[in-house]
């Protein structure tokens, strides 16, 4: 058991005691939630963070609402104090739903029918805790893949060279904290993130991060928690630009500003998964005239598209102007443009006229 | 040809001769000119009296001799007991025998009241009763004939001192009038009471629409009445009383001034025999007491001296006479010219055929429509043998007379249909208009003159003020029914929710040993005991719990 | 009381003083029984006649007005010139005004005809015409006396060198009899012709269910009527003649055996002077000749000699006759007995209210339904004017009288609902009892009889071999439709498709060229030579093609 | 251009001249079409493969339901050609759409408006000549990872070691050919396929490759393209056994039949990307009994469980014995179970006990 995960289990040990001191005391047995509603959720424009507040709630056990997930509460504190205990692998959240299912003897029923009760209150023990989940044993499945100059000794002993991947790249392991991969070198010169792996692959067979001296990485699509902590630590560590690429759509929009602020679902893993010096760096509206991206590429904005576009031009977090100018040109041109599509103009237009031209001239904004 | 002389009041003359003129072409159409009887209008109309297909000819026929047997009876204060039999005489026509134990039918009008179509003796009369225009049996008479070309035949014996007559008969289609074919002793005829025998076209069919459901019904909102039916198998089913008692004779009573028409009005100016308009009002109205009666002259503005007839010359002084009836607040109608089941004996007649769990009936206050009283009742049963899966059974019921036909076009559906049963702990699925389940709903609409749709009496008219109080009366009801859902679901949920709570007492405890290392015994033990002293109380109520907000983040 | 003598046949005798015999429940009882008059019956239940909710009075009163109106032109063989006006005369009451330029009404006949309810010149005649039971003038005046307290006016000219008189009247609702309360000159009317002025409570509204709707369809489906109607803002629409030649007048005919009824076979034996069957049968039916005379009496095993009277008393000898009539194949009724509109001016009368890119017009042949002939004629619609957002507008007309409510309930409804509009490349969402798009249906049903479902005529009731012969009217107008709409898409495509071939053939030689280095524009210029050549037809016929298998393979 | 590049732009070029020599002869222009519909996909029970059959179809440009899928043809054909010769980066099949979608002057209408419409006119070329999608310089976005003792060289010039791949493992690439992948060293016992990374992941972690000496792999649910051509590659190359270890439900049986037999939809991608030697080792009905797994992991078949079982029972594929057996046990069952609910025996359970068991007791079937 690491340093860490003994404080852990110091705490979720605590929970239970202060929950023994309540019955003790004849009162109502109870532990302090914190909510994570979207009225508990704000951004914080100094640090560029979707934050959680500090609004708690009372979760009781002689409630007829409440009294199942304070059980519940119990159940999965006391197994992820045993895992960490006894020092076994990381499991997935459903993997530990399956640990903690059976029948309540008695009761007829489940202590979980559904992963969707679990997964809330993992979320409420990283807060009690004040970890991440990865540091509580338990993982996502990562999807993304990256190249370029850097290189990491993996907990398991070996060590990776991301220029050494091959045309598959370098898969992101699950947890990517210190601990599990450790950055021995890093020269890179920028971060290029990407949303798609088609466009990731079209890059990295042209070897775009060697030519520029770049990390390459994209998360295939809406990233998960390993790609997003990764470029947090990326940010934190190493004061390089961070740029983001995506589909000109509400969309890759808002993949951009996961990477950069967080989640309003996930707002208290925000701190340690957000990355806000990075810069969105395409497509936009104004490059379809700049670059003269042809008609055949365009696609008509939808219904859905538009209510995307007015729920994300309501969030606080793209309240700057420069991103309510490209929302309302956004919606004022009608079309969406996916980053694909950028190979109708030529194939290495992408690598060798677009983003070269957008790095130089500085057109990014955040 | 010459007019007549000019501003004359005059009574019209049909002139036999028709003067040869030189305006040939009205002269000629005026020859086709001719009175119609009103039987053979409903010969070539019957439809509209309810014989339009053969299963329900069959009904229909059955509907009307019972519901004739019924008010006779009740008029007479007898008990009723009625005999229906229903034969096969080919594979068209159907023999039917409806017999009663009613005070019988006066020789000298019995060829006319089922030989005569508007004749009968409840028309005029402003009181509640089943049969009322004097059409019904006369039509399935005329039916019978022209189907199955046979006179009718009528037994009746008016006591049991004198003989039982037999009488075969048609209805003469041209004039109206019935035509005796025979007129014979029966000896052996029960001791009072009157038999009719038809033989018409007519089909013989089970289920929903038939004269078996039929029956069922009216033996439910007759309680004092013992139906037997043998049905062209030969089976008999007998539908005993469930009291013993006869229901409260409804009195004929007065118009109401409530929404009574102008043209009717003058009318009765006209024809008045009082003299003068103070007296006229009082003794023609119901609910007209002096004291009103000054109130009416005054809003009116008229002398309650002055003579009606004079006032049926006024135009303008009847229409503020009609003003002042709506205007001034007046008593509701007797209730007496009504004959409510009651809600006990609508449970006894329900219990009597079906087993519930639940009953609760209503009867609403008389009301006022069109100057006609009304009143609904309503029963609601739940549970029991009543079918788990449909939606709910309607019945419903003019005047103590089941409808059969035409639910969806009926006031009864209709203010049903407006109610959301959620509200009263009824399932109902989106969309649909009745409540699912277990569950019978039967109004009853008492009135001195019914508003039908349609003479073949199927389905009443969407009154505004009729359907309101169908609304309230079964809304009553069914809050007596959300309230025993409700309580029944609680009576659950708290012997649910105690058991429940021990057993995650349990799993609590365990884990809580697991995340501190106490046992799990003493943890039980003492949870155990902080709820039973101070937290039971939240099992039995269902006091509103402030919950904890749910994760209701988007994206 | 002693009984009459058994067995004899006796004409019932209703005697005025009841003996005081020792059974007094039913001599007291048969003391209250007394005939009804129509009149009484029917205000009591106007409703049953078109007179309920407010609005719906006004149409009524004015549809049974132009109605006669219209009847009576034709059969005097006048081209109909009708008009209406409608004004205020205070919150409640509105003055109604109908003028023809008819024949007018003879004096003697006169207050009959406006005044007595089942009096008129239609009921026995075996004819199409708009009205026919003598009910619907009469039920307006009476509901305009009862609402108003006011007579009816009505002036009348026979001839232009008579003087119209102007009666005032009302109904005796006892009696069911005309009370003239003046009768004058009226110096200033007319050439010739009747006009009825009504004061009722009514209400003037407008929109799909009004005066002005149905006017509107009165002269599409009587095209060779004008008809000017001023409504209460005082604004004038006249509706301009399409033709101005009358339609043929329908002759009256003998009953068609198929579908008469025992009892009135019966009572026909009975009442003819015919002395031997085979004269009854031949004179008596239509479409009954000798041969067919001799094959029923064969069929029948009837002497063709034996007197129909005595045949009248064997029932099971009449049963045989009616069978024989069914089996005997007789011919249809004559079809001059009806006055179809005709295709053509159906045709007019529809294109002189709207302005249409297609129409269709069917007149379907003779048909008998209960003895009744009958027959259906259709008009499609489709484009113009016609509104393209909602569903079909359905137009119902019974012998050129438009209905104006219970569209629901009605046969033509109910066969328009059977058919499937895509079959007739007519858009109709799943679901959708009706097509969709600018589309517009009119079905005139034309009958001796026209079988309402109430006396209101609101719609026709669901007969099978009617609503059959109107699907099959609609059908053939609908396919007719479909022919043009399938035309009107193919010459558009066509269009499309050599245009856009043009464009495809020059992006094909392209990759061609790319393929294999080919010029681009040699390559193109020998495709357009094999297109010309060769391959042109296949754009315009739509001749099946093989098609590729689409790739259906599962997961 | 690699030889293999020349031989496929000889038979794209040759599709041209056909038809342009049935233009000169005054014929309809058309090409043969391999027909993909279920009625020319048919089970080879000998090679144990989903197979394509032979029927063929005429695809003409003068008729009017197939003159634009004709048009279609032809371009993606002289695209596919001028991308071998330009030896251009591999696309992504969206991408090929959008070098190709434009609006064809004076048509009014685009050459492609959806992927839909490109994607199986591709799958025609593939059958054209008589190639995989790969060498058409076309990719799918791969999934997969795997570790394990295997060594590899990338087209890069890079050297993989898969036992040196870190909590990661190593990433599938898009491309698994020999040109592009070539394996140098392999020397597992056996094969271990999983469905879910989560079970994947958790083996990885206790070394399961390494105690056992195999290679373990997964393609994260149904396997990409990549991870089938893969797998295949293994079978044919090396004669050490292969399993498949998925979810005991319908679509974890399908999962295994499609590594092994290939798929009805890709059916003329079966033989060079399915697996015929595989085994199935679980789960399975019987396990429930064996390993006493416990009734709270059981969920209920629900409708379309039902559905998709009926459906699977009647391929040809499924008609063995054992698998009727098996389907007919689920189905008597009434219940399925997850691969990750294992971990409710114990966290260990499924690498100590469950896999060693099946496999020394030779306890799977295909």
């Amino acid at each position: 058991m690491t340093a860490r995960s003994k404080e852990i289990v110091e705490k979720l040990t605590q929970v239970g005691e202060d929950v023994l001191g309540d019955i003790k005391a004849g009162k109502n047995p109870s532990i302090d939630i914190t909510m994570r509603s979207l009225s508990n959720v704000y951004y914080d424009e100094k640090s560029g963070l979707i934050k959680l507040g500090d609004d708690k709630q009372k979760r009781y056990y002689f409630n007829l609402g409440q009294a199942k997930k304070f059980l519940q509460t119990m159940l999965i504190a006391k197994q992820i104090k045993i895992l960490l205990e006894q020092d076994k692998p990381a499991l997935s959240i459903r993997q530990l739903f399956y640990t903690l299912k059976h029948e309540i003897p008695g009761a007829g029923e489940n202590t979980f029918d559904l992963q969707e009760e679990s997964d809330p209150i993992i979320e409420d023990m990283e807060l009690v805790t004040n970890s991440l989940r990865e540091e509580l044993n338990l993982i996502a499945t990562p999807n993304g893949v990256l190249s370029g100059p850097m290189v990491v000794e993996d907990k398991t002993g070996d060590v990776l060279d991301f220029t050494k991947m091959g045309s598959a790249g370098g898969a992101v392991p699950p947890i990517v904290e210190d601990d599990f991969f450790h950055i021995k070198e890093m020269s890179a010169d920028y971060i290029l993130v990407v949303e798609k792996y088609a466009v990731w692959n079209l890059l990295n067979q042209e070897k775009y991060w060697k030519k520029n001296n770049c990390l390459l990485l994209t998360g295939k699509g809406q990233p998960a928690r390993a790609e997003r902590r990764l470029l947090a630590r990326f940010g934190e560590e190493y004061k390089i630009p961070i740029y983001v690429f995506t589909d000109m759509d509400p969309w890759g929009y808002y993949i951009y500003s996961v990477y950069k602020s967080g989640s309003i679902n996930l707002a208290f893993f925000s701190e340690k998964a957000a990355c806000p010096r990075a810069k969105y760096i395409g497509l936009s509206v104004k490059d379809v005239r700049e670059f003269d991206i042809p008609r055949s590429s365009w696609v008509k904005l939808n219904d859905e598209d538009f209510k995307r576009m007015e729920e994300i031009a309501s969030y606080d977090w793209f309240k700057k102007d420069k991103w309510q100018k490209e929302l309302a040109d956004l919606k004022k041109f009608g079309y969406k443009i996916e980053q694909d599509a950028l190979v109708s103009k030529s194939i290495e237009f992408t690598a060798n006229n677009y983003l070269p031209a957008k790095i130089e001239n500085k057109d990014y904004f955040d | 040809m010459t007019p007549a002389k000019a501003g004359t009041k005059a009574e019209a003359k049909v002139e036999a001769k028709l003067p040869k003129a030189d305006s040939p072409i009205a002269v000629e159409l005026a020859k086709k000119q001719k009175a119609i009887s009103v039987a053979e209008f409903f010969e070539k109309n019957r439809h509209m009296l309810g014989f339009d297909s053969l299963p329900r000819c069959l009904i229909t026929c059955v509907k009307e001799a019972v519901d004739n047997a019924l008010d006779a009876c009740e008029e007479s204060q007898i008990l009723p007991d009625i005999y229906i039999r229903v034969r096969k005489v080919d594979e068209r026509i159907l023999n039917v025998v409806i017999e009663d134990n009613g005070p019988g039918v006066q020789k000298d009008v019995l060829p006319r009241v089922f030989g005569k179509l508007l004749y009968g003796s409840r028309f005029h009369a402003i009181r509640q009763s089943r049969g009322q225009q004097g059409i019904g049996i006369s039509a399935a008479v005329l039916y019978a004939q022209l189907t199955s070309g046979k006179p009718v035949r009528i037994t009746s014996r008016i006591d049991p001192k004198l003989p039982a007559y037999v009488y075969e008969l048609k209805i003469d289609t041209q004039t109206n009038e019935p035509k005796l074919l025979s007129e014979n002793y029966d000896d052996f005829f029960t001791s009072r009471g009157t038999r009719i025998e038809l033989n018409m076209e007519a089909t013989y069919v089970r289920g929903r629409q038939s004269v078996m459901e039929y029956l069922k019904n009216t033996a439910i909102v007759n309680p004092h009445a013992r139906i037997t039916f043998v049905d062209p198998y030969d089976e008999r089913v007998i539908f005993e009383r469930a009291c013993d008692v006869l229901p409260k004779q409804p009195i004929e009573i007065k118009p109401h001034p409530h929404g009574i028409e102008l043209g009717t009005l003058i009318k009765m100016l006209q024809s008045t025999d009082n003299l003068k308009l103070s007296s006229f009002l009082s003794l023609s109205f119901a609910k007209i007491g002096g004291h009103t009666m000054d109130s009416i002259c005054k809003e009116a503005n008229l002398d309650p001296a002055m003579a009606p007839q004079d006032l049926a010359q006024d135009i303008d002084g009847v229409k503020r006479l009609m003003a002042a009836f709506q205007k001034i607040k007046i008593q509701a109608p007797p209730k007496d010219c009504l004959s409510p089941i009651t809600g006990d004996l609508l449970k006894k007649g329900l219990t009597q055929n079906h087993r519930v769990d639940f009953i609760s009936t209503v009867s609403r206050p008389v009301n006022v429509s069109r100057g006609n009283p009304f009143l609904v009742e309503a029963a609601i049963a739940y549970g029991g043998d009543i079918d788990t899966e449909g939606r709910a059974e309607i019945y419903r019921i003019a005047n103590r007379v089941p409808l059969m036909y035409q639910q969806g076009a009926c006031a009864i559906t209709h203010a049903i249909e407006r109610i959301n049963w959620k509200n009263y702990n009824m399932e109902q699925p989106k969309g649909a208009k009745m409540p699912q389940g277990p569950i019978m709903i039967m109004v009853h609409v008492a009135s001195t003159n019914v508003p039908f749709t349609s003479e073949s009496k199927d389905a009443i008219a969407d009154i505004p003020e009729l359907e309101d109080e169908i609304e309230l009366a079964v809304r009553e009801a069914a809050r007596d029914l959300g309230r025993y859902l409700a309580e029944q679901k609680k009576a659950l949920d708290a012997r649910k929710k105690i058991k429940m709570f021990e057993a995650y007492t349990k799993e609590l405890a365990i884990a809580l040993q697991d995340l501190t290392g106490k046992d799990h015994a003493v943890i039980e033990a003492q949870l155990r005991d902080v709820l039973a002293k101070k937290f039971t109380k939240f099992i039995d109520t269902d006091e509103p719990v402030k919950q904890e907000a749910a994760n209701d983040s988007p994206q």
